[in-house]
């Protein structure tokens, strides 16, 4: 019994492994499709992976034990994650051994390592890069666990299964102002989370204007496979946490792929229709997320649901 | 015109100068005593309030025994309101002994020289006595000291063993100061310039460029070619303004020559160079949507940039309307369903481009990172001579189609946009104006384009005649100085291009601004490396 | 901001499936530079006006042999062989797809027998060209 | 037995004191019998409050006619051990690293004093949080204060040590003055200095009075602590003193007074005033913040890891705080949950900063500069420390599975089930201070990042950090007993939290180790219902777990290659010039920030001809301490004022000034009858 629970768990990491590169390689689509391209196929991002871990990879001099060790701690930590995380059934067997705050922070031991990796090499774009980082992250990290905090309040639980099925159970009585509140600041804290216009640009390629393609500037081949593959699985995991949070109804197999797309268009569409932030700005969209969380918050303790 | 500058000049100089001629009309050529010259030029600068457009150092040892240095100086009317044709250039040559190669300085009082100083310092050993910054500039520190690429005894063919000095770059003191090397070797596909900046965290404190890592030896290559082939390098001193060098290169042989080309190839001139202007605006309108990381507007950009270069593909067979100008006119004549199909396409760009910029520069996100940005005021672009569209749009009227009328460019109204602001929003802002202006004068040329032949024949030149040729490329003056020598060859060919007169202010304009605007800084310029690093 | 996603959806695809769907350049394109080799009498012209030196030509005045040559790798397709010409024997053609791994892919080579002169027996110019020309051809071996 | 095993240690303590000032004339065997005693007995100790806390039992012990009006009272109950326990274990990492770091000061200064201050300093600690009397309190509280000042000027060759020596003196004066007339108010209406009798009394007095005895408190004590604003103490002496020292006061010296804190208003005041629990929840959410904004500004090692002082008091602060909240509101299991919270980010608070502050130290002995600007690439020469000051950032960064996270997720818990009551204003202030915590955390991420990156990793930035070399194994010692423990008290939280059950049932008689630890020892879960869980042991296994699947990935296609090549630099030859420095990693923050900091940027520059042709540039920025400069200095100029009025009595001698102090104490004890 606890066996099969066990694999369950562990089949749904591989199926957020499996699954993160395509939904990458939609967004990329999508956006190729808004810029008036035909764009590389949907499924690029797995061939990207291949090629990347067939190859040699160059390790600057000047790295230390932090660099190799930084592209494991990534991909663990984000499968850590991936194993307490509903995904496409309510109840997770492992949730357990952390809640909404454990995939807070796991995801910031994530950066910690990623913004070390960037200072070991010793370029001024790693350091530069990390500096950002860790600024976006430290406005971020509290706008994202204020709106936690919230939805936790509305459902009595800050356990991710139990936050889940309270608002599954609730069905549609759960849209309320602050619900929606919340939702808009989530969305807000996700982009700045995952990189994307307009906190971060993707797919720049001007070195002082990146934040996380910065941070991995030093990496290639099999460590950058890790590091990229990390990201993409991380960005699968807060808009699984979108869909499953705000869309709370029907959680399974066969709805979830089009919650996700929706999601996918949805982020491409703000990327293709914002220009990128003065990056002083950035603390502005995140304090916006942070007051709308404190709103919702407000609105709940004094409205109710 | 020229004479009451000159009637002034004399008056108050009489003692040093020397000679005067003037080859060509519009240009005066004045001969000054060496001790007399940096008088002459504050004179000219500070009180007729002339700007220097060029500096030419010449190794004319086998002629006179001596190098020579050209000052050339436009004088300005005063304000637009003085009628077009009303400007004209006045050159200041001096003579430098070969036994003392060393002349004073004039950067001290005029910044905008001391770009042509260092780099005359390189090519000709000539060194500018009082310099503030005497370093290296064109010649990196793999070039060993004591070979003079320009001087005549300089076989183009010398390889010179290889150095390696440290170049010092000027370092900012304080603690947590650091510096960001950006360069020569860029992760995109860019031309090569090292940007050292020096900064605490994300606030520019200073920025130095270093500019010229791929000298090409344009100059030194165009004294051993006969002037027909001549063209076909100066077509290529820079990929984007292909026209307008080999324009200004035609004018000036033409000057030289003396012949006058048929009034059609003038206007179909016109009609080019606007098309050049044309596209690289709208397409660095696109660009600055890439700085902005707006990327649906980036793509409409290079969208229209594209059919723009389809058309100048399918009128001229080349995408950078290489191949058209000859001395004497154009090689290539316009057909009637060419002017349609240019009429038509240029219809559509203009609403298409219309419907776009009321997309992407109303749009909040862009309008807040461009405004406020890398802003250059008025007094630095007056002093270093700034050109084209970053002078207009720092408030600096100056436009060469207006104010030394080339081609049919009297032939045509056109409003030459003016801002203040000197921010990237208003270099922006220019050029989508002078897009709308652009369509204005070709629709006009095209309307009344005459008939007639389009090319005189021209077999030789005289030698030892010297003109300017000049235009107004999409990124300001390119201004070529020809002097002739025997066998239809070059005797010296100088070629100031607009970026090489901006390049300087970009340094000055970066400090004070934050590390991730600077790549939208320098787009907002869109300054070329090839055209200046010659 | 919808407005912009409005702009670029009326826009549509423009990209092309380059390669895979040939790209046609318009008829006034000057690309590859084609030599009729029926009308070429080996005259040197061409190589004389050509401004990069890709048309360069040897003679092996021992076997009395004009090595022809041009490199497209030098090319800049100006054209002015063409326009040099005198008989029409090089075109630029609308052909731009020459991308090689090998630059001697790039070269086109001819030979021509050159005449020898009657007087000193030197070899000094083609048998063609000296047959296409109707005036008298002087070596200037006098 | 116990009591005889409890005495031994503070016998032990005095014996290495003694034998200390005996051999100061031959340092290597002065340093032998210092540092031996304090380990031997920090052991002892540390295995007797240990053994205590398990079995949960109280010791007295009393030794009567010590001083007149008193009587010498020690009881070691259940928050007592728990704090001496943690005293006595940092103490054994401590010693350790002591046995080589004091090496340092050997031919420069008397190693036999600070042999002695050092014991003496560990005893006075031990018996503040043994005393059960007020006046004993109140000696051993002053001995500690007084002990700990020569420790702070020890190395008082450097004027920024007296400075800090003297501010810290006056400070924390303030505090122990305020302290005594709190217990003089008790002993007014119990006539008498007994704990016992404040504990039977206490709780019946007028709510205004009560009130007035809470804030006094709260000050008295939050001076000691360093809560802001009364902390402005604390970043000057903490650095000042030496590594092995600041370690301990950074450490456990400032929790005594959270120690004192707890017992008077849990047990003496009967906490039932929700506004206290406010009032100690907001200053602890200030105070986290501003301290480790004030961090993020430092580049002053030691300076940066005193203001994380500041924070984590905050942090501990906040878990008191909802705790006196919950206490008010007779919620006595999640009070419970909010006091282990409080307390068991005390312990890891002890681990991880005494930690760092041993790794800094081992960094001063190598480099000989504690600016990080000057540091970095010390990873390649320092490996062990590095790694350890690795486990420290870690922790103190609250990155699971490691200790920080575990007290901080429980702090966020007792947050949480505080949104979740009834009362309004708590419902919508809980969950504030929860993102100010997270704000707090993400911050102190960001500092460590810094700390780390700045110190440990690229190129060296001075010729000292270039020559830098590994601490020597007595000091790596130490810190990989603290690294241990971090890593420890993190996966395997469920012990200490049964530990902490005792405390809990001692100060509030209520037990909740069953209904927070999951039968099968596994996981936390706050108290009531299943709110939330944690299982930071399965965190710890899943993540290996997972190991294989990135090294696997890594070599799923052979041949595995990897080509060592310069740094990607532009091409432009990489020197640590260009490295970001700390200023610069920072400086976003400080924009962001702009209010709180105030920057005053100053930039010199000049010019051959302006602006074109820049001579030179020398660019510095400070940022304005709101605090120093907005509240303290308005005070000490009108006390300066004051005192020239007073002048007569000034001699400007810090001892002086030390026996006005201990006149007025002794006046107090006379005519406070």
């Amino acid at each position: 019994m606890i066996l099969t629970k066990i694999l369950l768990g562990l089949l749904q990491i591989v199926f957020l492994m499996a699954l993160a590169p395509l939904v990458q390689g939609i967004i990329k689509k999508i956006k190729a499709l808004f810029q008036s391209r035909r764009g590389p196929s949907i499924f690029q991002s797995y061939f990207d992976l291949i090629k990347f871990l067939k190859k040699d990879q160059v390790v600057s001099e000047q790295a230390s034990w932090i660099f190799h060790i930084t592209p494991y701690i990534c991909m663990i930590s984000v499968l850590t994650v991936g194993a307490l995380v509903p995904v496409i059934g309510v109840s997770v067997p492992l949730g357990f051994a952390g809640d909404a705050l454990v995939v807070v922070y796991l995801f910031a031991v994530m950066r910690f390592f990623m913004a070390l990796a960037g200072l070991d090499t010793g370029s001024a774009f790693g350091g530069m890069a990390s500096s950002r980082e860790m600024m976006v992250a430290s406005l971020a990290e509290p706008a994202l666990l204020l709106s936690l905090f919230t939805l936790a309040l509305t459902a009595g639980s800050l356990n991710l299964s139990g936050m889940v099925q309270k608002l599954a159970d609730l069905k549609i009585a759960v849209i309320s102002p602050s619900y929606l509140l919340v939702f808009v600041a989530f969305v807000m804290v996700v982009l700045a989370e995952t990189g994307r216009i307009p906190v971060d640009n993707p797919t720049t390629h001007l070195e002082l204007t990146m934040i996380h393609e910065g941070m991995i500037l030093e990496y290639s081949g099999r460590y950058l496979a890790l590091m990229e593959w990390s990201a993409w699985i991380k960005q699968l995991i807060l808009f699984t946490l979108l869909a499953n949070l705000f869309a709370p109804w029907e959680i399974h197999l066969l709805w979830y792929p089009p919650k996700i797309l929706v999601l996918a268009i949805l982020v491409a569409c703000i990327e293709s229709s914002v220009a990128k932030l003065r990056l002083f700005r950035i603390p502005d969209l995140l304090a916006v997320s942070t007051a709308l969380s404190i709103l919702a918050l407000i609105t709940l303790v004094l409205k109710g649901l | 015109m020229t004479d009451t500058y000159f009637n002034e000049l004399t008056t108050q100089f009489s003692y040093a100068f020397l000679d005067s001629e003037t080859p060509v009309p519009d240009e005066l050529y004045i001969t000054v005593k060496p001790e007399a010259c940096v008088g002459i030029c504050r004179y000219l600068y500070e009180k007729c309030g002339a700007s220097l457009v060029s500096m030419v150092g010449s190794d004319e040892r086998p002629l006179n025994g001596g190098f020579r240095l050209y000052y050339f100086f436009s004088l300005p009317g005063h304000g637009s309101s003085v009628p077009q044709g009303s400007r004209s250039f006045v050159n200041l040559q001096m003579k430098v002994d070969e036994r003392h190669p060393e002349f004073t300085s004039i950067t001290p009082y005029m910044p905008a020289a001391h770009w042509y100083e260092r780099e005359i310092q390189d090519l000709l050993g000539l060194k500018p006595v009082g310099h503030p910054d005497p370093r290296r500039l064109v010649l990196h520190e793999n070039w060993p000291k004591g070979f003079y690429p320009l001087r005549k005894d300089f076989d183009y063919k010398t390889q010179p063993p290889r150095t390696s000095e440290d170049f010092e770059m000027k370092r900012v003191e304080g603690e947590g100061v650091f510096e960001i090397p950006v360069g020569p070797v860029h992760a995109g596909i860019i031309e090569p310039g090292h940007f050292r900046f020096s900064s605490v965290g994300e606030k520019i404190l200073n920025l130095e460029a270093r500019l010229f890592y791929k000298h090409k030896g344009t100059e030194k290559l165009a004294e051993i070619l006969p002037f027909t082939k001549g063209l076909f390098l100066a077509e290529r001193i820079c990929g984007v303004c292909s026209f307008s060098h080999a324009t200004s290169y035609c004018q000036a042989l033409e000057k030289i020559a003396n012949i006058q080309i048929p009034e059609r190839a003038h206007y179909l001139r016109t009609i080019f160079l606007e098309l050049e202007r044309l596209y690289n605006h709208v397409g660095d309108v696109g660009n600055i949507c890439a700085g902005t990381g707006l990327l649906v507007g980036n793509a409409q950009g290079m969208l229209l940039k594209e059919k723009l270069m389809e058309l100048n593909e399918a009128i001229t067979g080349n995408r950078y309307l290489r191949g058209m100008n000859t001395v004497g006119g154009l090689r290539r004549d316009l057909s009637e369903e060419k002017r349609i199909l240019i009429l038509s396409t240029l219809r559509q760009i203009q609403k298409e481009f219309k419907a776009l910029i009321d997309v992407i520069m109303f749009l909040s996100t862009q309008r807040d990172r461009l405004e406020t940005t890398g802003i250059l005021s008025q007094q630095v672009a007056r002093d270093l001579g700034v050109v084209g569209v970053a002078a207009r749009a720092s408030g600096l009227d100056s436009d060469l189609r207006r104010d030394h009328p080339y081609a049919a460019y009297d032939k045509v109204s056109f409003k030459v946009p003016l801002r203040t602001e000197g921010d990237v929003s208003a270099r922006v802002w220019i050029r989508i104006e002078e897009v709308f202006e652009s369509i204005r004068i070709i629709e006009q040329l095209l309307d009344t384009l005459p008939s007639g032949d389009i090319r005189v024949e021209v077999k030789e030149i005289p030698p030892y005649k010297y003109a300017l040729g000049y235009t107004e490329s999409p990124r300001g003056a390119n201004i070529h100085w020809i002097m002739t020598a025997p066998d239809s060859r070059l005797y010296r060919y100088k070629i100031r291009s607009a970026s090489y007169v901006n390049w300087p202010a970009v340094p000055l304009v970066v400090p004070g601004n934050i590390v991730p605007d600077f790549p939208l800084i320098n787009k907002s310029f869109n300054l070329c490396y090839s055209c200046t690093d010659l | 901001m919808f407005r912009i996603l409005k702009k670029s959806l009326s826009t549509g695809i423009v990209t092309s499936r380059y390669p895979k769907e040939p790209d046609q350049a318009p008829e006034e394109f000057r690309g590859r530079p084609e030599v009729d080799f029926e009308k070429c009498t080996g005259c040197k012209v061409c190589s004389e006006v050509c401004p990069s030196r890709a048309i360069t030509y040897e003679d092996d005045l021992k076997q009395g042999i004009r090595n022809w040559q041009l490199s497209y790798a030098n090319c800049i397709f100006c054209g002015a062989c063409e326009e040099q010409c005198p008989y029409g024997a090089i075109t630029l053609s609308r052909f731009y797809e020459m991308a090689s791994r090998n630059k001697d892919d790039l070269l086109v080579t001819a030979k021509f027998q050159l005449s020898s002169c009657p007087r000193c027996g030197q070899y000094f110019e083609t048998i063609r060209e000296i047959r296409r020309t109707p005036k008298e051809v002087s070596h200037g071996c006098r | 037995m116990q009591s005889f095993l409890l005495i031994l240690p503070l016998f032990l303590y005095l014996a290495g004191a003694i034998s200390s000032l005996w051999f100061s004339a031959r340092p290597s065997k002065s340093v032998r019998w210092a540092f031996g005693c304090a380990l031997g007995a920090s052991f002892l100790s540390f295995l007797t409050s240990l053994s205590l806390l398990i079995s949960g039992t109280s010791l007295r012990v009393s030794f009567p006619g010590f001083l007149p009006y008193t009587r010498f009272e020690i009881l070691a109950d259940g928050l007592s051990n728990y704090f001496i326990g943690i005293i006595s274990l940092l103490a054994c990492a401590t010693t350790l690293f002591s046995f080589a770091y004091v090496r340092e000061y050997f031919g420069r200064k008397s190693v036999g004093f600070l042999g002695f201050s050092y014991n003496i300093f560990l005893l006075s600690m031990i018996l503040v949080t043994l005393a059960n009397n007020a006046l004993m309190f109140i000696i051993f509280w002053e001995l500690m204060t007084v002990i700990s000042y020569f420790l702070v000027i020890f190395e008082d060759t450097q004027e920024e040590a007296r400075r800090a020596g003297f501010i810290y003196l006056v400070m924390t004066h303030v505090g122990s003055a305020l302290i005594l007339v709190t217990f003089f108010i008790f002993f007014q209406f119990t006539n008498s200095f007994d704990f016992d009798d404040f504990r039977q009394t206490g709780p019946t007095l007028s709510v205004i009075l009560r009130s007035l005895l809470f804030l006094l408190t709260f000050i008295g004590f939050g001076t000691k602590a360093g809560i802001i604003p009364l902390h402005v103490w604390l970043p000057h002496a903490h650095p000042s003193a030496p590594s092995n020292i600041s370690a301990l006061m950074s450490g456990v010296m400032i929790k005594t007074a959270i120690y004192a804190f707890i017992r008077v208003v849990y047990s003496f005041l009967g906490a039932d005033q929700l506004w206290w629990g406010l009032v100690v929840l907001m200053i602890g959410a200030l105070s986290a913040l501003l301290g480790v904004m004030y961090a993020l500004m430092e580049h002053d090692l030691k300076r940066l890891l005193a203001y994380h002082s500041i924070e984590n008091i905050g942090i501990i602060s906040m878990g008191i705080g909802m705790a006196l909240i919950f206490l008010s509101l007779k919620h006595y299991p999640l009070a419970a949950l909010a006091t282990i919270a409080g307390l068991y980010h005390v312990m890891n608070h002890a681990m991880f900063k005494g930690l760092l502050f041993l790794c800094s130290g081992s960094i001063l002995q190598a480099t000989h500069t504690r600016n990080i600007e000057d540091l970095g690439g010390l990873i390649k020469k320092m490996p062990w420390t590095a790694f350890y000051f690795l486990i420290g950032s870690v922790s103190i960064s609250a990155l699971p599975p490691f200790n920080g996270f575990v007290s901080e997720w429980l702090t966020y818990q007792s947050l949480l089930s505080g949104g979740m009551l009834s009362s309004v204003p708590i419902k919508v202030i809980a969950p504030l201070v929860g993102a100010i915590l997270a704000l707090t955390g993400a911050l102190a991420a960001t500092c460590f990042v810094k700390a780390f990156g700045i110190t440990f990793l690229a190129l060296p930035r001075s010729e000292h950090a270039r020559k830098a070399q590994e601490a020597p194994p007595a000091m790596k010692m130490g810190m990989g007993l603290l690294a241990l423990m971090c890593g420890v008290s993190g996966v395997l939280p469920t012990f200490f939290i049964s530990l902490l059950d005792h405390v809990t049932v001692s100060l509030l008689n209520t037990s909740v180790s069953e209904k927070m630890i999951y039968p099968a020892g596994l996981a936390l879960i706050p108290v009531e219902s299943r709110f939330s869980s944690l299982s930071t042991t399965t965190l710890a296994l899943l993540l290996l777990a997972f190991l294989p699947v990135p090294w696997i990935l890594i070599r799923l296609f052979r041949p595995f290659r990897q080509r060592i090549h310069e740094t990607w630099n532009c091409g432009i030859k990489l020197n640590p010039r260009m490295e970001y420095t700390a200023t610069a990693f920072s400086n976003p923050i400080q924009m962001v920030f702009k209010k709180l900091y105030q920057p005053r940027e100053e930039v010199r520059i000049s010019y051959l001809k302006k602006p074109y042709f820049l001579k030179s540039l020398v660019y510095q920025s400070h940022i304005t301490s709101i605090f120093e400069e907005r509240l303290y200095r308005p005070i000490q100029q009108a006390i300066l004022r004051l005192s020239h009025r007073v002048r007569t009595m000034q001699t400007g001698s810090i001892h002086t000034y030390l026996a006005y102090i201990f006149m007025t104490l002794i006046l107090l004890l006379i005519f406070a009858r």
